[in-house]
């Protein structure tokens, strides 16, 4: 079956405005989004430009607004959206060039809440134990693969790009809740910051844009209240 | 084209597994760079899903001997032994670091890592179906990936993101540099350094069906054999019994380690009849031969009789969302059925190449098949050949190995650089790869040479004549096809003539390293008249230890490669025939 | 290099119910701000004695500002409403997994009380326009001329 | 294995100020008393009485009893803090640029505490002219 796709195009070199350009291929309705990029960019027009590596959802390469929504182009299928497709890239970050925006001020604001494990007593020769109970308390936010569409589908984000982003938030969670872990206290006091959790304004987008299904909202609401309890 | 020069002590390119865990052991004591041409969590150690073994005995008797005799076994002997003692006896160490470092293992009741059965890992030597394989529900590599990223970060090493290395610079037979292209800019850097590690990766792109990422085109492996580096072991690849059908996403291992059985279409449980005593989880060579057996006589299921079945559905919905939550999400993702309630269609995939840069137990390259050491040179991860997996990888052994030899190489990394003195390079040893990238950029595009379709059309013939089965014929062919396609190549050229982002490019650029890759294949299975592990000969059925104990060597030979051979290190454990 | 922040796309984001919320929160937010200022300086009036006071207060004697007033009550009613939600998804720890059973809650809470108070407001608009204008004046009168000075009469 | 002293590196102690968690939480407990205050006069004054019954004599018998001076200075004194906050937090999310923002927030500060003082000195010193 045919499909039609808009892409928003942009090229620091020649056009620095931008414009949609539209498409025309020939997919399955099994067929993943990446697929018909794939296709473009192979057979038809070179010059399109995109992130991916895993085509399977794990890597967080191919973070897009497809048909108005964040999405990894390798984890939805040609039936599951509908006809035109229109292909954005992600909002809030530079554009460098078509779907490809610049991903450094999002890596700079996960690291800034100190995102490994912190503790400093000598663990000995064995494993640190830890109750499954315990480690349950982790299990969705230690699922995150660092994609951004849940930042960049944040409109708190879009405006003010000082927001550490849920992204950030849900790796601090992660450390946070981790029975193992002794930095909260600090985590939690880089996060009461003017750009941190408090910013968030429970617009919720976030937790539908997760391709990984973390119920990011949550973690974040769980970091607020962590920081008025422990203060 | 801007040049730009930095000087490092040790450069690492790739940041999978094997590059961050050597990162790890070498930045503290030096000027260090790693360079990755992915942000480093998006290297496709994030994939791994099943777990990572270590004889830590936590479920029930252990021992590491035991791992080391199902890893011999499992290599169907060709792997080196004394090189396998260190893999298993360091396993343990390797996954208490990275417990220590905060990686989220699932636990058991009593709080200890949790561990489960896999296929090949037995407990007396064959008894048993061994509880050996630590894991954290089924995206063990994602957390070994992102721990030891947060180890690096806590460390402040120094990353080059989306820096793709692009050359190597051995003058006098020593390293003295690698030259890197950086895609947001398009601008070509010089790297200056005594040491480099390279941890690139696999190179599951030379098949269409496959579970490896888009960037796995074998870099650091091309780089170096078009500097008359061998590769060792190169006719063994290893394809996964349970890759989804069509896509070849992977259902790891884990999912039969579980419980999970193989049906053909009539619902019959087959492994019973290849691997009578521990079945469904026999090593992976078997598996596939198995399927692809069922398959070509006519047991296959589907319209085309083309698959089979992987059924979960006894496991009970706790078991399967507790324990295998993320492959079954990819079922209900990319084929729209329940796992909890249906089987689901697989057919094997290209997974893992066993063969890679020759390199010793720690880690150092080795130029040629006397052993002759590289200096200064270390490969570590799938990239590299050491061997511990012989001539089948047995599961979970290769999260091992980037940990176990990465660490290794990045101390082998450090003595070198404490006792070898800084050297210069020329600014004008990039010449040769600004004069290669500005005749591909020149040249006026056309469709038939362009890279999509010449690449598309060695995968496609990769995957039908080299795949599980091999004979003389389809290896013949594959030569001849291989032929054509490397001369299509010498006229690619490319639509985007950019500098900023030119993934095209850069995807050209690697289809040079996936035609090295099948080439080296390709004649080393040719030559390799017997069929051991992953390699099935079904002109020549038998194993054959007298002749063929050896590792092959291939060495660039123009578009076809020259091979010699070397002994297998033996060890304790003598050959025997390889039945489960 | 000079990178470009957004592309412009002119394409709406696809928010879910959180995100016009939030949007909508906030300009309500914002409005009531502004009346409230409004408000302090024509209260401030007061000091300056009836006249001023009621003179400024008979422009808004009639039927349009009467329409303004209700937007007003459904301003204050809904940012109150949708106020009291926003403390129940951060400050109730189960609160943001239900996030749709509040947003239902909200709405109808808002409705049950938006829609007696218009009918109050309305109704009680033409009862006293009827009870203080001479007979015969009809509805539709009332609603497009202002109010008679009752006042003065 | 080896020994290592660096398992988890420490930053110095941060000392982060609190004033957004304070913020923020002023906001939902300002929110709170507010459904009381300014929802309750809402429905007093718009909705129980009728607007056009207001006059100036309605508000000085209101304002004879002290306590219904102090439930509108109260009144007054939350939603200007709350609305206040409220807009610094709009401002904050708009306004990237970093001068333009703080003679912006300048400015609303300015003239809350001028209708902050007017509404105050209003409620005070009114005296019933009848
Ligand atoms: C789906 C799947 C599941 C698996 N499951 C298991 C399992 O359960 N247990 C197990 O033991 N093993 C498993 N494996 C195998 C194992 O995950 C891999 O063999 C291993 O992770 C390889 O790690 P690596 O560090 O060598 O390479 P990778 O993780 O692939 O990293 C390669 C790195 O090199 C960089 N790079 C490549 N080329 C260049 C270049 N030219 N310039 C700069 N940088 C470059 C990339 O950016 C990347 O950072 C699995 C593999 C797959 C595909
Ligand atoms: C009647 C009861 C009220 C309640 C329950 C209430 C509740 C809230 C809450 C909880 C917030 C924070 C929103 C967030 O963080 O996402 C908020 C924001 C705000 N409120 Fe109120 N409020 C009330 C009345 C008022 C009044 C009378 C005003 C006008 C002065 C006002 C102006 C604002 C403003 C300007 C914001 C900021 C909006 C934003 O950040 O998006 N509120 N309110
Ligand atoms: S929380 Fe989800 S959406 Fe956000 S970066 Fe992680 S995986 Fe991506
Ligand atoms: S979308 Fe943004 S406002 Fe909060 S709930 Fe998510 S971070
Ligand atoms: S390509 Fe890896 S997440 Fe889509």
């Amino acid at each position: 079956m045919d499909i039609d796709l808009k892409i928003l195009r942009y090229d620091p070199e020649s056009d620095r405005k931008g414009h949609w350009e539209y498409y025309t291929v020939e997919a399955d309705p099994e067929e993943r989004i990446l697929d018909l990029l794939h296709k473009i960019k192979w057979f038809e027009d070179g010059t399109l430009s995109f992130r991916r590596s895993c085509a399977h959802g794990v890597c967080g390469s191919d973070a897009m607004v497809i048909n108005g929504e964040n999405m990894l182009a390798c984890q939805v299928l040609v039936k599951e959206v509908s006809n035109p497709i229109t292909i954005e890239p992600i909002r809030g970050l530079p554009v460098v060039k078509d779907l490809i925006v610049d991903m450094d001020p999002f890596f700079d604001s996960y690291k800034k809440i100190m995102p490994y494990l912190i503790n400093e007593n000598e663990p000995g020769e064995r494993e640190r134990l830890q109750s499954p109970e315990d480690r349950d308390k982790i299990e969705d936010t230690t699922k995150c693969i660092l994609c951004a569409a849940c930042t960049t589908s944040c409109p708190v984000f879009w405006t003010a790009d000082s927001y550490i982003g849920p992204a950030a938030i849900v790796n601090a969670h992660r450390f946070i809740y981790d029975s193992r872990d002794e930095g909260s206290k600090q985590r939690l006091e880089i996060l009461k910051d003017v750009n941190g959790a408090f910013r968030c304004r429970t617009a919720f987008n976030c937790t539908s844009a997760c391709p990984r299904g973390i119920q990011v909202t949550k973690a974040i609401e769980d970091v607020k209240r962590e920081t008025l309890l422990n203060n | 084209m801007k040049i730009i020069k930095h000087s490092f002590d040790g450069v690492i390119v790739g940041a999978g597994g094997a590059g961050l865990r050597a990162a790890i052991e070498a930045a503290p004591h030096m000027k260090l760079a790693v360079i990755t041409k992915l942000y480093p969590t998006r290297s496709h150690t994030g994939a791994a899903q099943g777990g990572m073994s270590a004889a830590l005995a936590n479920v029930e008797e252990d021992n590491w001997n035991w791992h080391a005799f199902d890893t011999v076994k499992g290599s169907d002997y060709l792997a080196d032994q004394p090189a396998v003692d260190i893999l298993c006896k360091e396993a343990i160490d390797a996954v208490i670091e990275l417990e220590h470092w905060g990686l989220p293992f699932s636990r058991l009741e009593n709080g200890k890592i949790a561990q489960r059965r896999f296929g090949g890992h037995t407990v007396k030597e064959g008894e048993a179906p061994a509880f050996r394989a630590c894991y954290a529900a089924d995206r063990t590599g994602h957390m070994i990936l992102q721990t030891l990223y947060q180890k690096c970060v806590s460390m402040g090493v120094e990353f080059f993101d989306e820096f793709q290395v692009l050359d190597i610079k051995i003058e006098d037979g020593v390293c003295k540099g690698v030259i890197a292209f950086e895609l947001s800019t398009g601008d070509i850097h010089i790297f200056e350094t005594r040491a480099v590690t390279f941890a690139t990766g696999g190179f599951g792109k030379i098949f269409k069906v496959s579970s490896n990422a888009h960037s796995l085109t074998g870099d650091g492996p091309g780089i170096l054999y078009q500097k008359g580096i061998p590769l060792e072991d190169m006719e063994f690849y290893q394809f996964h019994p349970t890759g989804i059908y069509r896509l070849g996403i992977l259902l790891s291992e884990a999912a039969r380690g579980e419980g999970g059985i193989l049906r053909n279409k009539d619902g019959e449980r087959f492994m019973e009849r290849y691997a009578p005593s521990i079945k469904d989880l026999a090593p992976r060579d078997m598996v596939s031969r198995a399927i692809a057996t069922e398959i070509s006589k006519g047991n296959g299921a589907g319209p085309q009789n083309d698959y089979v079945y992987l059924d979960l559905t006894h496991l009970g919905a706790e078991t399967i969302n507790k324990k295998l939550p993320d492959i079954t999400d990819f079922v209900r993702t990319y084929v729209k059925i329940e796992p909890i309630n249906e089987p689901i269609p697989v057919q094997p995939t290209a997974h893992y190449a066993m063969g890679g840069i020759p390199t010793d137990v720690n880690g150092r390259v080795l130029s040629d098949e006397k052993n002759t050491i590289l200096p200064g040179v270390y490969a570590a991860g799938e990239a590299a050949c050491v061997s511990v997996h012989g001539a089948n990888r047995l599961g979970t052994n290769s999260l091992l190995d980037i940990m176990v030899f990465g660490k290794r190489a990045g101390q082998s990394m450090l003595e070198y650089v404490s006792k070898t003195k800084a050297s210069s390079i020329s600014d004008s040893s990039s010449d040769d790869l600004v004069k290669k990238i500005n005749n591909l950029i020149e040249k006026e595009h056309t469709d038939e040479f362009s890279v999509g379709r010449i690449r598309n059309d060695l995968q496609e013939s990769m995957e039908k004549n080299t795949k599980i089965f091999r004979t003389e014929e389809t290896l013949s062919e594959q030569t001849k096809i291989l032929e054509d396609l490397r001369e299509r190549y010498e006229n690619v050229t490319i639509f985007d003539k950019g500098k900023v982002f030119n993934t095209e490019l850069m995807e050209t650029i690697e289809l040079d390293y996936l035609l090295d890759m099948s080439e080296s294949t390709v004649a080393s299975a040719l030559a390799r008249k017997e069929s051991r592990g992953a390699h099935s000969r079904q002109d020549f059925p038998e194993r054959d230890d007298a002749e063929w104990m050896k590792h092959s060597f291939a060495f660039k030979n123009g578009n076809s490669a020259t091979l010699r051979y070397k002994d297998v290190e033996l060890g304790k454990y003598e050959p025997m025939e390889r039945t489960y | 290099m000079a990178y470009q922040k957004i592309v412009s796309s002119g394409a709406v984001y696809k928010g879910k119910t959180g995100m016009w919320l939030y949007i909508f929160h906030r300009i309500t937010g914002v409005a009531l701000f502004g009346y409230l200022i409004l408000h302090i300086i024509s209260t401030a009036l007061i000091l300056l004695g009836p006249e001023v006071y009621e003179g400024a207060e008979a422009i808004y004697k009639n039927f349009y500002f009467r329409i303004a007033e209700i937007g007003l009550m459904a301003a204050i009613l809904a940012h109150a409403i949708n106020g009291l939600r926003i403390i129940a998804v951060d400050l109730w720890k189960r609160g943001s997994e239900f996030q749709k059973q509040l947003n239902i809650i909200s709405l109808v809470l808002f409705i049950a009380i938006f829609i007696p108070s218009t009918y109050k407001m309305t109704t009680s608009y033409f009862d006293i326009c009827l009870e203080k204008s001479q007979a015969g004046t009809t509805l539709t009168d009332c609603m497009i001329r202002p109010l008679p000075d009752w006042k003065s009469k | 294995m080896s020994t290592r002293t660096d398992w988890g590196r420490r930053e110095p102690p941060l000392k982060g100020s609190n004033f957004e968690l304070y913020g923020w939480f002023f906001m939902r407990i300002s929110g709170l008393l507010l459904v009381l205050l300014a929802v309750g006069h809402m429905f007093i004054m718009h909705v129980f009485n009728d607007t056009l019954n207001l006059d100036y004599e309605f508000v000085a018998a209101r304002w004879d009893t002290p306590y219904w001076r102090i439930f509108d200075w109260l009144l007054l004194t939350l939603s200007l803090l709350h609305g206040t906050n409220g807009l610094r937090v709009v401002l904050h999310d708009n306004l990237n640029d970093l001068t333009i923002r703080k003679l912006a927030l300048s400015a609303l500060y300015g003239t809350s505490l001028i209708f902050f003082i007017l509404g105050t000195y209003v409620i005070i010193a009114f005296v019933s002219q009848s």
